[in-house]
């Protein structure tokens, strides 16, 4: 563990730089109008961790609850609040937009060597709604909190339920928009703004991944929308669209709200890939096995990812032979995450690996994520999802993609960047620490959860028949773990600001442009836009300008 | 400390900007700092434009599918309740949108052209022609008020249960339906206000930016070579009578013969 | 550690008796499934243990002191062909193999005893032909196929066995159906897994599996009164149905003798076959449903019948070999307020048989 | 009709007013068509002939009066990546809908 790539300049001389883009222009209103894609990324990284400590205080309660068989600790209906809030918190105000509106507004201009994105004032337009979505959130949480799961079921959402809905539904309608924007932007900014000689191939991964996630972003949301518009008329108009004692059918919401819901799970999961693409280039020294192969996977589940929605349906009188259509292309669509992880594996093979904390989040990623995935397939088989299904088997599932997968990319991503960032080194030793205590909290947690789907608990429980417990136990202890496991990196990062040693500009001598200019980076990115003359991942011709460099310097 | 940009072996080529001069003469007013040419800060808005309109027809998408399963569901409901709308208003709002698109059209022209009072004069006509549509909608609209067939305001099924007594539906001499059928009645007329409701809404947002376009094309805005606003705008207003092309044919022409 | 806290050997003899991996295998599907699901395991299991050999061997054998200087590889198509046949192969069986077993689980056989669960916001009932009504419990014999045919009053619920490995969701609107066939007597959870609102987690019930004379006995203990098909014939007769569907030949509805299970032409043209989804919707929706020859005059008894009441009357037409007890219950219950209509029922009752 | 275009707008391409005029007209034609033919009782074809005409009318509006046509491959490709999706959310949602009635559930 003691070999380090490591090199910061030297501590004594070394200052953060006078003019970079937090210092240009300081005062509220420089951050609030701001268009620099950087401090947008800055408020984003501000918010959305505040609406991840608020879904996971929501977690502990649910955990805390189960640690009973009875529903003690609170009444049921509180229980079906929290839990409906941790789903709406936890999804459209942390996971949608965590990677892509902090790391991807931050680093993708950089990495294409342009000046800012596209539409800079649509990105803060991004941001308000954003903000828009979180207050109406917490206005819904004040005024007694939404109980109909984050899945709206009509008709239960629309008729048999009298808490604040429709203030929720636009709260997600809002934060809808604010994803939106923000995949526009980053579509419009690949395909316009990279520097000269920046290729598609020569883009980092990074780039392909939220580029796939973009396409998601603008075609699938729209459906949502108009998916809670009609639950929103159905509830005061109280027409008979989802409504079956009037003709409607419930099953038609479940098709238009799982066909933006389901690319919404490879929205969140693909700029994670992303982020570990980096991560495990820079820390074995290699160009990514299988560049291609790896970007054209990102492109595929994108595209894939569209045509698989009714697996979240099958036991829900869809006819069995769209059951058949369904379940075979969520085979196909799994392929690709295969694909991934093989080459990512193989990056490392003749590698110069070092150990640095965004290096163990990603091995963290890359056990969690595959364990994630291949339970997919156990729900993408019809056959076992009929036991499967609603149990506590899909609550491990997805926490093991979302949070096992793109939690740890999000913070392998927050650890890798955070020189870059702020010009200030985290702690390495406290955050390796932290990133073992999570990996052991998280599998503490939610390992014990298959066990328990396959024993059949439902999922949104407040009570369970008692041989449950025994697992529930386990599960709560390990989240009490991953609860202090990220705690951590909010106190160390914010720590470092003022304490962390002075980065430079390239502490990993990563490859990426971004790695090429000053931390903080300026405000306009680079005193000359860049030409991009080397493949990605080119760790030949960056010793060469290291080499040069030393030269120009003696 | 040396910020070391990468200065390739020899950089600049062609329109390459000197660093750290912002104000170099031949950027034109218009051009946003983080564009390296005019003509890319134009395509990215129009590519911007395009994609936008992609979640409009994702929206809108969602809607038609709901049409579509709806009306295999209750054909002969569907097909007595549009009888209850008028094919002259119709077609006459098709023949105002498709009007408004083409002054719309000759607006775009006319600023590529920097004809400022042709301009001016495409995008008056483009705001009456849709003040025109919105006006026949709302003749439509107070019409369904009167007989009441608005969904959820205490719909009435009475033209359909005993169509003699509703001209209308006695011009097409509609058999009467059973009670469960003209029930789903409804059902249509909610997916009419919504999909129509919905146009119009966008029609509204379009006619109020077709309005503060007027005020600035008096300024001479659009006309100096900065054409990329009245073009986009252009598109999405294309964009909305394609809306209405389909929603025309869906919802007023189901078997309109005897 | 010589002395554990109480609380803490409490908790360790409560995990160390009821250990459990999965459910008990109390169903004939359930075997082929955790047959499909240990597959599936060790196929994850198999590629996990690869990534993570892969992972540590790397890690070890090309750490940065270990092999300074790396080794740039562009990359192989052949490996890249590898792993995506490989898991392709594998997702494709696993794809098969479940919806062979999905194709099971929701195609009931023809000789299934049907039993017809109505969900409600927080209770499930179920129905049995010979009458007998449960509330949040199910009694099955074993060794007998059993098919469940779920609808909810209100909003979407899901039946759910875990130890027969069988779901469905029961939806308001439409007959949804599973089966399956207990081989193993005992007493199992029956869960609500959709959540359905503030009761979800009360919304539990068991099911009760018995031997098969064990289940006659509960049977003939529980009979609460008429059968479902009986209690069908009264809602028949009290609805007027009769007044259309009669055996006189100048009927203005079709005769409903053996209706069930045939195959039918309707005034569209279209040819179906009268299951019990047809006959729900025929009740509810019947303009779309008329048979051709026949005006489109039966009027919709939406909200003027329960599901309950909708689920008697299917039974009742199902049973219905003959027009002999519709022909009997023509001329005793026109005119008759319901008192006397009962009396003359009890008279006819020994003669007619209507089979449970 | 300046000719001094200055260089930025050389490539951009001006639809000249004829193809617009000859777009209108045709676009009345088919909207006269299409409420003529609805009259006429053509059975199933009915609406497949309305949405055949209202097809080819939409595909003039985005060909010409949007440009479509003059405009760079990467528009054409948005435009039927978009169109893609959209019949892929209603086939997909048909295929349910229409196979229901094939098994017994």
């Amino acid at each position: 563990m003691s070999a380090t790539i490591v090199s910061l300049p030297d501590q004594s001389t070394a200052r953060i730089p006078k003019t970079n883009f937090l210092t240009k222009e300081n005062g509220l209103l420089s951050w609030l109008l701001t268009g620099d894609h950087k401090r947008i990324a800055i408020l984003y990284l501000i918010s959305i961790t505040f609406f991840f400590f608020v879904g996971g205080a929501l977690a502990g309660l649910i955990r805390l609850e189960l640690l009973t068989p009875q529903s003690d600790l609170m009444a049921t209906d509180t229980y079906n609040k929290v839990f409906t809030m941790h789903g709406v918190v936890m999804i459209f105000l942390f996971l949608v937009p965590s990677v892509p509106a902090t790391l991807g507004n931050f680093f993708i201009p950089m990495m294409i060597g342009a000046k800012d994105l596209a539409l800079p004032k649509i990105n803060l337009l991004s941001w308000y709604l954003y903000v828009a979505g979180g207050i109406l959130v917490i206005y819904t949480m004040a005024a007694g909190g939404v109980d109909t799961g984050w899945t709206f079921t009509t008709p239960l959402s629309t008729h048999y339920i009298n808490t604040n809905v429709m203030s929720t539904g636009m709260a997600v309608f809002i934060a809808g928009f604010s994803s939106i924007f923000t995949g526009l932007n980053f579509i419009v900014t690949l395909h316009k703004m990279r520097c000269p000689g920046m290729t598609w191939f020569r883009l980092p991964l990074f780039c392909w991944a939220h580029y796939a996630a973009s396409i998601l972003m603008v075609l699938g949301t729209p459906v949502l929308a108009i998916a809670i518009v009609l639950v929103a008329l159905e509830r005061t108009v109280g027409i008979g669209v989802f409504d079956p004692t009037k003709g409607g059918d419930p099953i038609l919401f479940q098709h238009l709200f799982w066909f933006y819901s389901h690319p919404a799970v490879y929205i969140m999961i693909l700029p994670g890939m992303g982020v570990i693409s980096e991560t495990i280039s820079t820390f074995s020294r290699k160009r990514v096995f299988g560049y291609t192969a790896v970007a054209f996977s990102s492109v595929a589940i994108a595209v894939f990812g569209f045509f698989v929605w009714a697996h979240h349906m099958f036991i829900m009188g869809i006819s069995n032979y769209a059951v058949l259509v369904f379940s075979l292309l969520t085979m196909l669509v799994a392929v690709p995450s295969a694909i991934k992880i093989f080459n990512w594996t193989f990056t490392l093979y003749k590698g110069s690996i070092t150990f640095e904390t965004p290096m163990l989040y990603s091995f963290g990623f890359m056990g969690l994520f595959t364990i994630g995935g291949l339970t997919g397939v156990f729900l993408g088989a019809s056959g076992t999802d009929i036991h499967l299904t609603e149990t506590y088997f899909i609550v491990a599932h997805f926490h093991f993609v979302m949070v096992g997968g793109m939690l740890m990319a999000f913070l392998a991503g927050i650890h890798f960047w955070w020189p870059k960032m702020t010009g200030r080194m985290y702690p390495e030793k406290i955050s390796q620490m932290a990133a073992v205590v999570t990996f052991i909290g998280f599998n503490f947690t939610f390992f014990p959860q298959f066990i328990l789907g396959m024993l059949g608990m439902p999922r949104r429980y407040a009570a369970y028949p008692p041989e449950f417990q025994v697992l529930n136990v386990f599960s709560t202890a390990g989240a009490t773990i991953l609860g202090v496991g990220y705690l951590l990196p909010v106190l160390y990062l914010t720590w470092s600001l003022k304490y962390g040693e002075i980065a430079g500009n390239n502490p990993w001598q990563a490859t990426g442009l971004e790695w090429q200019t000053q931390s903080p980076p300026l405000t306009e990115n680079f005193t000359r836009i860049p030409i991009m003359d080397h493949e990605a991942y080119d760790y030949e011709w960056l010793e060469a300008q290291q080499a040069k460099e030393v030269a120009s310097v003696r | 400390m040396s910020d070391s940009p990468i200065a390739g072996p020899a950089h600049g080529h062609g329109a390459l900007a000197e660093a750290g001069d912002p104000h170099h003469g031949e950027h034109p007013s218009y051009q946003r700092h983080h564009f390296e040419t005019v003509d890319q800060q134009a395509d990215a808005t129009n590519f911007a434009m395009w994609l936008f309109l992609l979640t409009e027809v994702m929206f809108f998408g969602g809607l038609f599918t709901a049409y579509l399963i709806y009306r295999n569901w209750y054909y002969p409901a569907f097909v007595a309740a549009s009888h209850q709308l008028d094919v002259r208003w119709g077609s006459l709002n098709t023949l105002v949108l498709i009007l408004s698109s083409f002054t719309m059209a000759m607006g775009v022209w006319c600023s590529e052209t920097r004809r400022r009072n042709g301009l001016m004069l495409c995008l008056t006509l483009t705001f009456i022609l849709g003040m025109a549509f919105l006006g026949i909608k709302t003749i439509e609209y107070h019409e369904k008020w009167e007989k009441h067939h608005i969904p959820g305001l205490h719909y009435s099924l009475q033209s359909f249960l005993d169509p003699a007594s509703d001209e209308a539906a006695a011009k097409y001499g509609d058999s009467p339906l059973p009670l469960d059928m003209a029930r789903h009645t409804e059902l249509y007329f909610f997916l009419y206000f919504a999909m129509t409701g919905m146009h119009a809404l966008h029609m509204i947002i379009g006619i109020a930016i077709l309005g503060f376009m007027i005020v600035r094309a008096r300024a001479g805005a659009y006309t100096n070579g900065h054409v990329t606003f009245v073009e986009n705008f252009g598109l999405y207003w294309h964009f909305v009578d394609i809306v209405w092309i389909y929603l025309f044919a869906l919802l007023y022409l189901i078997s309109r013969h005897q | 550690m010589n002395q554990i806290s109480p609380v803490l050997w409490q908790f360790l003899v409560k995990w160390m008796t009821n250990f459990a991996l999965f459910p008990p295998e109390a169903s004939k599907i359930a075997p082929q499934m955790d047959a499909l699901f240990f597959f599936m395991v060790l196929v994850s299991l198999i590629g996990l243990t690869i990534v993570l050999l892969l992972v540590v061997a790397f890690s070890i054998l090309y750490s940065k002191e270990r092999h300074p200087q790396a080794v740039q590889i562009e990359g192989s198509t052949l490996l890249e062909a590898t792993w995506t046949i490989i898991p392709l192969g594998l997702f494709l069986i696993m794809f098969v193999w479940g919806a062979l077993i999905y194709f099971r689980v929701y195609t009931p056989p023809a000789n299934a005893m049907n039993i017809y669960v109505v969900g409600k916001q927080w209770m499930w009932k179920a129905e049995h032909p010979g009458g007998q009504h449960e509330i949040n419990s199910l009694h099955v014999p074993t060794g007998q196929p059993v098919q469940l045919t779920l609808i909810s009053q209100d909003v979407f619920h899901s039946f759910s066995i875990p130890a027969f490995r069988v779901k469905r969701e029961a939806i308001p609107g439409r007959y949804t159906t599973v089966w399956f066939e207990a081989t193993m007597p005992g007493t199992y959870h029956l869960f609500c897994t959709q959540y359905c609102g503030t009761n979800h987690s009360q919304m539990i019930g068991d099911v009760v599996v018995l031997s098969p004379d064990d289940f006659k006995k509960w049977l003939a203990g529980s009979t609460s009164g008429d059968s479902l098909a009986q209690n069908g014939e009264r809602l028949f007769a009290s609805l007027s149905c009769n007044a259309c569907h009669n055996i006189r030949p100048d009927a203005r509805g079709p005769s409903l003798a053996n209706v069930y299970g045939a195959k039918l032409t309707l005034s569209t043209g279209q040819a179906i076959t009268a299951d019990d989804a047809y006959l729900r919707e025929s009740i509810l929706n019947p303009s779309q449903h008329i048979t051709q020859g026949y005006a489109p005059i039966m009027p919709t008894y939406q909200g003027q019948v329960s599901e309950e009441g909708v689920i008697a009357l299917v039974e009742y037409i199902k049973n219905l070999n003959s027009d002999y007890r519709i022909q009997q219950t023509t001329n005793t219950t026109d005119l008759l307020p319901e008192s006397e209509g009962s009396a003359a029922r009890q008279q006819l009752k020994p003669q007619g048989k209507v089979n449970p | 009709m300046s000719e001094q275009t200055n260089h930025t707008e050389h490539e951009h391409h001006v639809t000249s007013p004829t193809v617009y005029i000859v777009i209108l007209f045709s676009l009345l034609v088919g909207t006269a068509l299409t409420v003529w033919a609805s009259f006429i009782d053509l059975g199933p074809w009915n609406p497949v002939i309305a949405l055949a005409i209202a097809t080819s009318k939409a595909m003039l509006v985005v060909l010409f009066f949007m440009g479509v046509k003059y405009s760079t491959k990467l528009t054409k490709l948005t435009v039927i990546a978009g169109i893609f999706i959209f019949l892929g959310l209603i086939s997909m949602t048909l295929s349910d809908y229409m196979s229901r009635a094939w098994g017994r559930w």
